[in-house]
């Protein structure tokens, strides 16, 4: 029984064609038969193990469990399709990320931080997207939309929640910063054209990681 | 000169290879670069799309130098500022304004640079770059945040939901289920709302007739008439004829029923209208 | 690298959606690491092989090779597809209540009493699901049909009878605890509250669909 369960739950996150909750996955089974969550999770252990080693893995993200291609086996599998996914452009990814970390956050606190107006189309595509929601509203004038992610964003980026976000840079302390300066004369130091120089290709090279990713 | 001082090689090998002018603005030829910055020609007509405004222009100017944003040489990285800005300026004022927002703040702290640093009454030191340092760092992490985001394995491109192939998906459709109490709530709430709560009492009484009126409705038509006393059973007692009696009363005042006698102490007929 | 066309070609198959021919699993590779037509059979087959005794199997159809639920599993899988059971609208709570206990009433009654107009899709909806009927029609221009409950509607709520509703002082007594204790129903507990905000907002367009089927 507990086999057929098993094979049963794999079959349905295989078929599925979106992450399930362990509660979507419990009710598929009738009461007599429906194993306690506890054996559940015992389960999809059993078949995360199954699949080490394989084209395949079992992944939790934001609505639940799902059953995925390895990231390692994407440049074949993605020759499947003709079509290239798309590149997202800095100024969506970077609202993304204003929104990701800071929610809940108004468009104007947005362009605050970025220094620019976020268009429209932004808000639009990311909103189409399902990736951000008006969540509420700020108790200021004009009554500004309050953006929040969504699940299908923890989705997309298979982040099981938001804690799983990478880090975020440190800001440093003020304090520290103004007697860095007080003891430092503003203006370029013993840098050498070397240090620039490997500068630069790094930059290049973590651009093209991310391209290649 | 801090200027002199930054200069890189590359760029200034860059500008002596080269024979022609350097870039052409607006059909000048600009025959200098500007001093420790080197852009290429092809990305002065690109330069809005490829900054993501002036913290990700000074920001870029920084890097460029190699610089810690602690570190800010407010008067050099301006002089460069304020040369990128002229030549997009050109080109397109209406999307520069954020621009010339920044360099008109880098002016100002430019210019309060050179007054000597002093305590305010309230023995605050006022760095006056120091606005200016944290929102570049704030605008940085995000733009590396974005970077990472960016980087995360990403649903179509990097990995793929499996979508193993089911036959007839047999599709049930469970009808919602409902409770008596909702029922009764659904009921209170309309009352309330149509403030009738008052005035309504809905006894045993008038619900018995009431369904006692649903029950004639049901088995009398409009094509022929019954017998008035068809509609009774006496089984159901005294009450039970007075209830069918109201029941007729009241289908009567509302006009759905049509009742016939044709002569005094005759049968009456009854029939829907 | 055997091992590895093989993993390539099971995450491919699990990923396509659709069967996959022999010279497309092909394409997926370089030329230089193509396995030959008959190599891609033979790890076809273990694939297949791998597959015995679980939920899903290798099948070759007209099209090409495909992954799918093995039958005897396909009545717990297809149960993802099943539709929740939902909640009726409070319109069409109301408006049920209303002919319970002001029956035989008129669509046009129920409209005035709660102020606003009965949708048509509540009525069908009550209809199918043999709540109420019509009993007759008034006689007033237009002859509006009369709707009274049925003896399935006195079935659901195991009563024998009208008399056995409650009455209003009965409602009276009713208050918000019992509204939150009381109503929520088995199986509709689990749901989140986006779940059930969507639930409401679909109430419409589901309707549509099983007056469709």
């Amino acid at each position: 029984m507990l086999d057929k369960s098993k094979q049963i739950i794999e079959a349905a996150l295989l078929a599925a064609g979106k992450p399930l909750l362990l509660d979507h996955m419990l009710e598929l089974f009738e009461e007599s038969e429906r194993p306690d969550r506890k054996v559940l999770r015992e389960l999809l252990a059993e078949i995360g193990r199954d699949y080490e080693g394989r084209g395949i893995e079992l992944l939790e993200v934001g609505s639940g469990f799902r059953i995925q291609v390895r990231a390692e086996y994407a440049p074949w599998v993605s020759r499947l399709w003709a079509e290239r996914p798309s590149r997202y452009s800095r100024a969506l990814m970077e609202t993304l990320a204003l929104v990701a970390y800071r929610q809940p956050i108004t468009r104007g606190e947005i362009e605050e931080v970025r220094g620019v107006a976020v268009s429209t189309n932004i808000i639009k595509s990311l909103t189409e997207r399902d990736w951000i929601r008006v969540v509420g509203h700020r108790d200021v004038p004009g009554k500004p939309a309050l953006y929040a992610t969504t699940r299908h964003f923890l989705d997309y980026f298979s982040l099981k929640n938001l804690n799983e976000l990478p880090t975020l840079s440190e800001i440093r302390d003020l304090d520290s910063i103004n007697r860095e300066l007080e003891l430092r004369e503003p203006g370029v130091d013993e840098q050498t054209e070397t240090d620039e120089e490997r500068a630069d290709e790094q930059e290049d090279v973590r651009t093209e990681n991310r391209t290649n990713n | 000169m801090q200027g002199d001082f930054t200069l890189t090689e590359s760029a200034t090998a860059h500008a002596e290879q080269q024979e022609m002018p350097f870039a052409i603005v607006q059909g000048e030829p600009l025959a200098t670069p500007p001093k420790d910055l080197y852009i290429p020609p092809d990305a002065l007509e690109v330069i809005l799309d490829a900054f993501e405004g002036p913290l990700d222009l000074l920001l870029y100017l920084i890097k460029r130098q190699n610089l810690d944003i602690l570190e800010i040489p407010v008067a050099e990285i301006t002089q460069q500022y304020v040369h990128y800005i002229e030549m997009m300026g050109e080109m397109q004022w209406e999307l520069a304004a954020e621009y010339l927002v920044m360099a008109a703040m880098l002016a100002e702290i430019k210019s309060r640079m050179l007054l000597p640093r002093s305590m305010d009454e309230e023995g605050e030191e006022g760095d006056p770059r120091a606005e200016l340092i944290r929102r570049l760092q704030e605008y940085e992490r995000y733009k590396q945040a974005a970077e990472d985001i960016d980087a995360l394995p990403q649903l179509g491109r990097d990995t793929f939901q499996t979508v193993a192939d089911v036959e007839d998906k047999q599709c049930e459709r469970p009808e919602p289920q409902v409770s008596l109490q909702e029922l009764l709530l659904a009921f209170k709430d309309v009352l309330s709302r149509a403030d009738m709560f008052t005035k309504h009492r809905i006894e045993r009484e008038s619900l018995s007739v009431r369904e006692k009126m649903s029950y004639i409705l049901q088995h009398i038509s409009a094509d022929h008439f019954i017998e008035f006393s068809e509609l009774f059973d006496l089984s159901e007692g005294r009450q039970g004829v007075v209830v069918s009696f109201l029941a007729i009363l009241e289908l009567i005042k509302g006009a759905l029923l049509e009742l016939v006698q044709n002569e005094d102490f005759g049968p009456i007929h009854i029939k829907a209208r």
